[in-house]
């Protein structure tokens, strides 16, 4: 097979180390091929060996992970101070015509190499935790399957050569992320949830389907490399021609790039495209881990990096709309995130607002040298929001595996049975705080720093909205572990062994230390490296609005008390607006319900019954008809059939004598 | 008065075969309808006859054929006469309104 | 004498097939199974024997003529006689007056043979006389039914009127060309008014035997009443006739009148389409039912007819070899069931299917044929009449063939669907098939399907004409 | 390879189904005729590649020439290049598994097993032949089977559909019927030969009557808006077996004679109707789609979403670019398998629930994980899911018809693009009822698939895998027949 | 002189007893009339030279078909009883279809202009028509003569079979008789 994909010139691996496109060709392909494993063949044979098996090969697709991370960050990647884009292998999938084809490749840089660590081991982690947290499910190896599955095309989207490439894999992890949004699959509620997602995420994809169509028209291909090449050098034609061709006044390029953002936004929950993330909190907590807390969600901000180049040197005006959503989004969420009482609809929201501040420092950067420190923020931030928000996510499952409830009413006092989970817990939401010397400080340090160069009103909503995350944080934080004491009922059964308590701990270490990796000398918005500046007087600021947010918190949280209801009461207005999401589901329910269903399905339907059914039947029933009027003809009175013979000779004798020569 | 020629009996023939269209339209006895036939016919004959006479005296052609309409005519009425008359045992009536039974 | 003999074999034979039945009627007399066997066998004969010593040739001085054209007509009439032969044994075993009933098929049978052969109007006119007047007879052979009665006068009486027109138009012609031999008349013939007067009521009787609209009004009630054997005559064979005379007439003896009578059978050929197709959805009775689709078929005959070619020719002979076969086929299976079970609404054969799968089988074959599905010949058939028909003439003409071809699936269908389809408390009983209705069935089916896949039957037929 | 085979084959099983005895030999001897057929169009496959690999530069490979009806200057002329062997591949895929999936047909076995091999006879022959009277023959040859299929083994308004559909059908063969008589006389040599007519020049106003109604003719058959009516009906009427043959099969007759017969022979044609054919291709995407969200009988859920995929093939026909072509005929194949595999198991749901409406049914992943894993599958395949088939067809369509630079093509693009996201509504609100929420009582019993119906289940499976996996063979096998019709209308005025 | 008059005679008696045959009211008396009528024709025959056709025009239709008709009259009809009268409207529209068809053949043969043959004329003697009708040669009538006997001898079959009447209707025979020829 591989000699006659490579004979039809279909398959190209670099010259440059087979070893190395083996490896990083196996990372996917191990989980897929757990996928497939276990999804054929676990619910027979590895009832309840799918969790090791599983594990065990993303154990392998980490360790090789960490092997090309390694290897590019510090071997061949970086030639002359700068990191190349490599790609190692590449197939050609589908060939639309000439030089416009769909490849299936690995592209190796920066981000990409950060992803591939930052999945694999997220994914490891989440594996591990499952062992223990799903053990004894019914369908445990599908599960692990659907894990492999996530896995697979997270991976293959971040390695990504080609931009339909990246489509065919964003698509594959919308539909993983709605199997595993609705593995319990017999609640209705799950069943909403992962239908709402596919289908909010698959309404965004269609921008991303749309301005894929438009960049590649315009640049003739869709390999990134030169389509960013392409459509960043001033004097190629192709640039030219996407300038000028414009729509609305705006250029082809900028609605390209904003179309492309929409599927973006989808998928990263960002305003409006938001409402599937609280939602998705219906499937198992580790999923949420995995899926809508550090991976998948984090795809839009990968994808505005990866063509960011292209936003920054050819279309400002698109990453200006980048920018300013992704501030709306941090606080927008962050408001509402302080009125939720699902523990893990607080987290979903502060996901969604964290992951507004990599947007919005995309959106506040430029290209190249210390004014792309934006992009090398955002890169940082979702590094280390991998794994604090994994941390918590991790944690708060702990918390549910416990008290088997998602509600905070529900809980207090937990510190003294959960006691690593606490610990871990609390570094977790200290990292988010941006409280130092935890890893959300330096990269929120950094995030703030591009803003407040590039773009104060995005600064100052960034400011706000940091208060804001610090105050929600211990606000969970306080009500989980203090508050009330907790009378715990019927049997007890600790904090879930190793296998969930190995991940937190793994987890935490990386939260509390993550923030001292040297960024910028490996991710950069043109590859060379950046020394990323430490300024002492500008983190005041938010340090202390952060703390202002923790001890507010506290008064309010840490001891029961009536003063939450009150202020509640006296805001009650924007209370019930946040506690109510901002009535943004009501209002896309009425779009669709109202407007789609009854404005457009109903009267298609209708069309269809009445009108075009209606049309033929009406044609059966005129003939039959008209058959009907015309009997009389058949009179069976013999001396009327005489009477018609002669006038029809007569008759036709005069049409044919006088008429119709 | 103008001598009798070809028109006159044109004119004469092509009255009786409308006078014999006519009854067969509006008799209704079979009978008088088969009389009605008998007419048509011998117009026909004397159309064969005038043209044979004034136009193409040189072949015998017309006076043929009307030799064998004739015997023509009396084959056919025999045959319809039997029919008639079995349509009167089964009808008991050999009024053509009431042999209408098959239509539409 | 040997050349009388040779051109003259099929009718001679004919001929001496009515003499013999009518000698056995006048002696002892058989049984109606032995006498059916027997005239069985000596239609297979006959048909057989047609088919050897085929020469061209002219006798009586131009008043009959033979070619291989017309011997070929010759014997699909001969074929479709025989068929009638065994398809309607369950009635001919009823009938009091077997041999008579031959004997009047036959002489209607040398009737068309004269007819096709005829070499002048005056042989037209005696031999359409001998085609008819026999056949009315034998509509009136279920003595004892009213509707027989009335459908036997229905006949007479119009085709004696339709003569009357004909004989009109032939004097007409007569009076202005001065003669009545077909090879003096194209060049004595020109559209002057009363010639194409003259035309016009000649082609009435044509159309009248062909149930041309709106000259078809007798055939449905004279189908419905006549015994099924002659409807099936009158359906089949007659038309056949009346078919291949009609293009000699059109072709050779009414060339200068083209302009004339090719519009005219435009137009009728339409409406002759809608009217039967009109009439066909509405019918209950499967006689009157077939005898529309009859006249719907007609309306596709004249649609090659008015191709005014060799390949219109070809193409009608070809589409009338098939519709022999599928309009028997439909008309056997009616009789079976009308004879044993004594019903011929459609509405009875709700189920017939799951007692009498077989004739199911046949009556959806012959069915299918009508409409031209393929693989039966019918859709060759139709479709070269279509295709030769259309050559000259504007789409919107071929669209309205075409609907109508969909119109005709429809009812068709009706009766698919009544055997397959529908449910029914009391379906027609298991019937029994004698040997020679399953004989018959069986040829027909095989025509039915072979004739059009095996294209050298057209080629032959193309090649004769 | 000989062509012949590919007709003698069924017509030998059709012959060998009648003459056996009881159930069971019918039952395997249709099955042994389908594997074989499957066996020769794999085989044809590798044979058509092998002799393309070896340097064959014809158009048509395999042709073979018989005298049919020479009079009329017909001939039973066969031969094949890409795209035939792609509907080819696709036919013996859906008749084998349609064959399975009715193994527990008992009422006439004999008599359904005829007509399906029948209706499969139809269309081999139909995408095998290169004579357009020979075609047309093929194409009539498949519509009444389906009638019988429908009206006899059918369930609900069966009749009324069965009627439907064969008069629409009809209808549409006789504007073929006249469009292709039009081409007759209208080429000035008078042949119906495809390859002789692709060579000449067919005069532009004879193109322009003849092609509207070719394309109309076929475009029934492949559910062309407004005449689409006959699909929603017929589809969900039919036994499991007739609808799967019915979408996966019959519907591709038209889309192939579209582009086969109208495309191809008549560029000016369609290059003066193409910006129609887009719009009704549109309509049909959009509003079929739509029009599925409201439906609550499972099959009518796929029968309407069938108008609104096969819309994508209209579409991808009427862009008139290479791509699009390819697209098209990718869609086909992949509609095809698609389709016939979601009617499976609307079969397999139906036979086991006895209810085919959606909101009756709940919770089947709980007891029937086969049939809902492949419910899920095919649901996904349905609305573009990479990975399986429907996704390369769609993509293909997209950006071949996103080649037109301007803004008519691009708005009907993006419509057709909108439908994707409709397509996922309705098949998630089809499949969250069916397969997901609580199990609803009374079906606690019902067992999962029989080893016929899994088997059925995994050969379209592995069909859409193929091609959703590595579409690239499917690709090099339509292109270059996407090209030379392509070429043929870039070179027209 | 003469001739005309007697031809307008006979066309009168012809005409006349025509419209009588097709209107009166007794069937009995509507017989008589046609008889009449075909005596003039008979008579138009005589005066027209054609002595044969007028003979046969006697014999067969005076002798032969009125007679049969009168019999059939009898066998079907009870004597004295008043022909029923066709409905109004059916009458005239009939009249007027048929003078509009007579309008019309009338105009077109009056405006052909007919043209006759300068040949030589054969005697319509009885000589002649005897040796052509029994000639097979170019001109002869064998064949046709044949036909017509095939003919009569059809309707002679056709005529006993239907005419006798079968057991179980009015005037049939007994039961149990066969009919034979």
């Amino acid at each position: 097979m591989k000699e006659i994909l490579l004979q039809s010139q279909l398959l190209q691996v670099l010259p440059f180390g087979k070893n190395l496109a083996l490896a990083a060709a196996l990372i996917p392909l191990l989980p897929l091929a757990g996928f497939l494993l276990l999804g054929l063949f676990g619910r027979k044979y590895f009832k309840n060996t799918s969790g090791i098996i599983g594990t065990l090969l993303l154990l392998v697709s980490t360790l090789l992970a960490l092997y090309i991370a390694y290897g590019y960050f510090f071997q061949y990647g970086n030639v002359n101070g700068v990191y190349q884009k490599l790609v190692p292998l590449k197939l050609t999938w589908l060939e639309f015509s000439k030089g416009l084809s769909i490849d299936i490749g690995i592209l190796l840089d920066p981000i990409s190499a950060m992803m591939l660590v930052v999945v694999t081991f997220i994914s490891l982690m989440v594996h591990i935790y499952s062992l223990a947290y799903m053990k004894g499910e019914e369908r445990f190896s599908t599960y692990y399957a659907f894990l492999g599955l996530f896995t697979f095309s997270m991976l293959g989207l971040v390695v990504a050569s080609n931009i339909f490439q990246m489509y065919i894999f964003w698509e594959l992890v919308g539909v993983s992320s709605f199997l595993l949004i609705g593995y319990y699959y017999d609640k209705p509620s799950a069943v909403a949830a992962c239908k709402k997602a596919f289908i909010v995420t698959r309404f965004a994809d269609l921008g991303f389907l749309i301005g894929i169509l438009i960049l590649s028209f315009y640049s003739g291909t869709l390999d990134f490399n030169t389509l960013i090449a392409t459509l960043t050098s001033p004097e190629s034609n192709e640039l030219k021609s996407i300038l000028s061709a414009s729509f609305l006044g705006i250029s082809a390029l900028t609605w390209g790039l904003i179309l492309v953002f929409i599927g973006g936004a989808g998928k990263s929950a960002m305003f409006p495209l938001h409402i599937w993330l609280p939602d998705a909190m219906e499937g198992p907590t580790p999923v949420s881990t995995l899926i809508h807390a550090a991976t998948m969600v984090v795809a839009g901000v990968f994808l505005v990096a990866r063509l960011f180049p292209v936003f920054a040197l050819s279309a400002p005006a698109a990453l200006n709309v980048v920018g300013y959503v992704g501030a709306v989004s941090a606080l927008f969420a962050a408001v509402i995130a302080c009125t939720q009482t699902d523990i893990k609809r607080v987290l979903a929201y502060s996901t969604m607002s964290q992951i507004g501040y990599m947007m919005f420092a995309l959106g506040v950067s430029k290209y190249g040298g210390e004014d792309g420190l934006g992009y090398t923020a955002s890169m940082f931030h979702l590094f280390t929001h991998a794994m604090f928000k994994a941390l918590l996510f991790l944690g708060a499952g702990s918390v549910i595996h416990f008290i088997h409830s998602n509600e905070m009413k529900d809980m207090g006092g937990l510190r003294k049975y959960l006691p690593i989970t606490h610990i871990t817990f609390l570094i977790a939401c200290l990292a988010i705080a941006g409280v130092p010397p935890f890893a959300g400080f330096f990269s929120k340090e950094e995030i703030l720093l591009a803003a407040y160069q590039h773009n104060q009103t995005i600064y100052w909503v960034a400011l706000i909205t940091s208060g804001l995350t610090a105050f929600y944080m211990f606000r969970l934080y306080f009500n989980i572990f203090w508050s009330r004491e907790h009378h715990p009922h019927g049997e007890h059964h600790g904090e879930g062994g190793f296998a969930m308590m190995m991940p937190l701990v793994l987890l935490a270490v990386g939260a509390a230390v993550s923030g001292f990796v040297p960024f910028g000398n490996f991710v950069s918005s043109d590859g060379s490296k950046l020394e990323s500046p430490f300024h002492l007087q500008f983190s005041i600021a938010p340090v202390a609005i952060g703390l202002v947010g923790i001890f507010t918190a506290m008064w309010l949280y840490k001891k029961q008390n009536n003063r939450p209801d009150k202020i509640a009461a006296s805001l009650s207005g924007l209370y019930k607006a946040a506690y109510h999401k901002f009535y943004i589901d009501e209002l896309y329910l009425f779009i669709t319900k109202k407007i789609l269903f009854n404005l457009i399905g109903r009267p298609a339907a209708w069309f269809d019954k009445n009108v075009v059914d209606g049309l033929v039947n009406a044609t059966g029933d005129g003939t039959a008809v008209f058959s009907e009027k015309i009997k009389g003809f058949q009179s069976g009175k013999l001396q009327q059939y005489a009477i018609y013979f002669l006038a029809a000779v007569v008759g036709l004798a005069v049409v044919f004598i006088y008429l119709w020569k | 008065m103008i001598t009798p020629g070809l028109y006159h009996l044109l004119f004469l023939s092509i009255s009786l075969f409308f006078i014999g269209v006519y009854g067969f339209f509006t008799r209704r006895n079979l009978v008088t309808m088969l009389m009605s036939i008998e007419l048509i016919l011998n117009s026909v004959n004397l159309n064969f006859i005038a043209f044979n006479k004034y136009l193409w005296p040189n072949r015998l052609d017309g006076l043929f054929f009307t030799i064998f309409i004739i015997a023509i005519a009396a084959a056919e009425a025999a045959v319809a006469i039997a029919i008639i008359i079995n349509l009167y045992r089964t009808h008991n009536s050999i009024d053509v309104e009431d042999a209408e039974q098959l239509k539409y | 004498m040997n050349e009388f003999l040779t051109l003259m074999k099929s009718e001679l034979v004919i001929s001496i097939i009515i003499f013999l039945l009518l000698f056995i009627k006048i002696g002892k007399g058989m049984s109606n199974s032995s006498l059916l066997i027997l005239v069985q066998g000596l239609l297979l004969a006959n048909f057989i024997i047609d088919f050897f010593a085929v020469e061209e040739g002219v006798l009586f001085g131009g008043l009959y003529k033979t070619n291989l054209l017309i011997a070929y007509q010759k014997s699909l009439l001969n074929l479709a006689v025989f068929l009638i032969s065994l398809l309607f044994a369950d009635w001919f075993k009823t009938t009091n007056h077997l041999a008579e009933f031959f004997i009047l098929m036959l002489s209607a049978l040398l009737g068309m043979f004269f007819l096709i052969s005829s070499g002048n109007l005056l042989m037209f006119y005696l031999s359409l006389e001998l085609a008819t007047i026999p056949v009315a007879a034998m509509a009136n052979f279920d003595l004892q039914k009213r509707e027989s009665s009335e459908a036997a006068v229905k006949m007479i009486l119009t085709s004696a009127f339709s003569s009357g027109i004909l004989l009109f138009g032939i004097s007409l012609v007569y009076g202005a060309t001065g003669t009545i031999s077909f090879d003096l008349m194209p060049s004595l013939i020109n559209t002057s008014p009363l010639q194409v007067m003259a035309f016009i009521f000649l082609f009435a009787a044509f159309a009248f035997k062909l149930s041309i609209v709106p000259f078809h009004l007798w055939t449905a009630d004279v189908y419905q009443g006549a015994p099924m054997p002659t409807a099936a005559f009158l359906s089949v064979v007659s038309k056949a006739a009346f078919a291949f005379v009609f293009i000699t007439a059109l072709y050779k003896v009414f060339q200068p009148l083209h302009a004339v009578w090719y519009n005219l059978i435009m137009l009728l050929s339409i409406l002759t389409m809608i009217v039967g197709n009109l009439f066909a959805l509405r019918q209950q009775n499967i006689k009157r039912f077939l005898a529309f689709s009859s006249i719907a078929q007609v309306g596709f005959i004249l649609v090659g007819i008015s191709s005014n070619s060799s390949a219109g020719t070809a193409s009608v002979v070809y589409f009338v070899l098939i519709y022999i076969f599928s309009n028997l086929a439909a008309f056997g299976v009616a009789s079976v069931i009308a004879s044993q079970a004594n019903k011929e609404l459609i509405s009875d054969y709700k189920g017939l299917y799951q007692t009498n799968p077989f004739i199911s089988w046949m009556m959806a074959l012959a069915l299918f044929s009508l409409a031209g599905i393929p693989p039966t010949a019918g859709f060759f058939g139709k479709l070269f009449l279509i295709t030769a028909g259309v050559e000259q003439a504007n789409y919107l003409f071929v669209l309205v063939v075409a609907l109508n071809l969909v119109v005709s699936l429809y009812y068709y269908l009706k009766i698919v669907r009544a055997i397959f389809m529908d449910k029914n408390e009391q379906p027609i009983e298991k019937l029994v098939l004698s040997f020679s209705v399953k004989l018959g069935l069986i040829i027909c089916a095989a025509g039915i399907v072979l004739t059009g896949l095996f294209s050298w039957i057209y080629d032959y037929i193309n090649s004769l004409s | 390879m000989n062509l012949l085979s590919l007709i003698l084959v069924p017509l030998v099983t059709a012959i060998a189904v009648l003459l056996m005895r009881n159930k069971t030999q019918v039952r395997w001897t249709a099955f042994t005729g389908a594997a074989i057929q499957l066996a020769l169009a794999v085989g044809l496959l590798c044979a058509y590649r092998t002799a393309r690999l070896n340097g064959a530069t014809e158009q048509m490979l395999f042709e073979q020439q018989y005298k049919w009806f020479p009079g009329w200057n017909i001939s039973f002329h066969l031969g094949v290049d890409g795209i035939s062997i792609a509907m080819i591949l696709l036919t013996s895929f859906v008749v084998i598994a349609g064959i399975l999936v009715s193994w527990n047909i008992e009422k006439m076995t004999k008599e359904f097993y005829f007509l399906l091999v029948l209706l499969s006879l139809g269309a081999y022959g139909f995408f095998i032949s290169l004579d357009l009277f020979v075609l047309f023959f093929f194409l009539e040859v498949a519509v009444i089977p389906k009638y019988l299929l429908i009206g006899i083994w059918g369930s609900g308004k069966k009749e009324y559909a069965a009627n439907k559909l064969a008069l629409l059908l009809m209808f549409g063969s006789a504007l073929v019927l006249v469009g292709m008589l039009g081409i007759y006389f209208g080429n000035g040599v008078k042949t119906f030969d495809l390859m002789t007519l692709s060579k000449i020049h067919i005069p532009a106003e004879v193109q322009k009557i003849c092609f509207p109604l070719l394309f109309v003719g076929f475009g029934i058959f492949t559910a062309l808006f407004p005449f689409h009516t006959w699909v929603p009906d017929g589809h969900s009427s039919a036994p499991t077996a007739g609808s799967m043959f019915l979408a996966g099969i019959s519907m591709k007759l038209g889309g192939y004679g579209c582009l086969r017969v109208a495309t191809w022979l008549m560029p000016e044609g369609a290059k003066e109707y193409a910006n129609i054919i887009i719009v009704l291709a549109a309509i049909a995407i959009l509003y079929g789609a739509f029009a599925t969200m409201m439906q609550k009988d499972f099959k009518y859920i796929n029968a309407y979403s069938s108008v609104s995929h096969c819309g994508f093939v209209l579409l991808g026909i009427g862009m008139l670019t290479k791509t699009a072509m390819v697209g098209a005929v990718m869609q086909m194949v992949s509609h095809g398998l698609m389709t016939a595999l979601f009617f499976a198991v609307i079969g397999m749901i139906y036979e086991r629930t006895h209810t085919r409406q959606v909101d009756e049914m709940g919770g089947l992943l709980k007891i029937t994980p086969f049939i809902s894993t492949v419910l899920f599958i095919v649901g996904l395949c349905s609305l573009g899911l990479p990975g399986l088939s429907g996704f390369v067809a769609e993509m293909t369509i997209f950006v071949g018809s996103w080649q037109n630079a301007n803004a008519f093509h691009r708005i009907a693009t993006i419509v057709a693009c909108m439908s994707i996201v409709v397509t996922a509504v309705y098949i998630l609100r089809a499949i969250g009822k069916v397969a997901m929420g609580p199990l609803k009582t009374g079906y606690e019993n019902i067992k999962d698939a029989a080893w016929n119906e899994r088997l059925a289940a995994i050969i379209l499976i592995a069909g859409i895998l193929a091609i959703g996996l590595a579409p690239f063979w499917l690709n090099d096998l339509v292109s270059p027949g996407a090209e030379i019709i392509m070429q043929k209308i870039s070179t027209a005025k | 002189m003469g001739s005309t008059i007697i031809f307008y005679l006979l066309a009168t008696l012809t005409l006349i007893s025509a419209v009588l045959a097709v209107s009166s009211r007794q069937i009995f008396r509507a017989a008589i009339y046609l008889l009449f009528s075909l005596i003039g024709v008979a008579g138009i025959y005589f005066w027209l030279q054609y002595d044969f056709i007028a003979a046969v025009q006697i014999i067969i239709y005076v002798g032969g078909i009125t007679v049969l008709i009168i019999f059939s009259i009898f066998l079907t009809q009870q004597a004295g009883e008043l022909l029923p009268i066709q409905k109004m409207g059916r009458q005239v529209f009939s009249a007027a279809a048929v003078f509009c068809s007579f309008a019309l053949v009338m105009l077109q043969v009056y405006k052909h202009h007919f043209t006759a043959t300068a040949e030589q004329a054969a005697a319509p003697s009885i000589t002649n028509i005897g040796n052509q009708m029994l000639s097979v040669e170019e001109g002869g009538y064998a064949l046709p003569f044949e036909v017509v006997s095939m003919l009569l001898l059809a309707a002679l079959v056709g005529c006993i079979v239907i005419a006798i009447a079968p057991p179980g209707l009015p005037g049939g025979e007994e039961k149990g008789k066969s009919i034979t020829m």
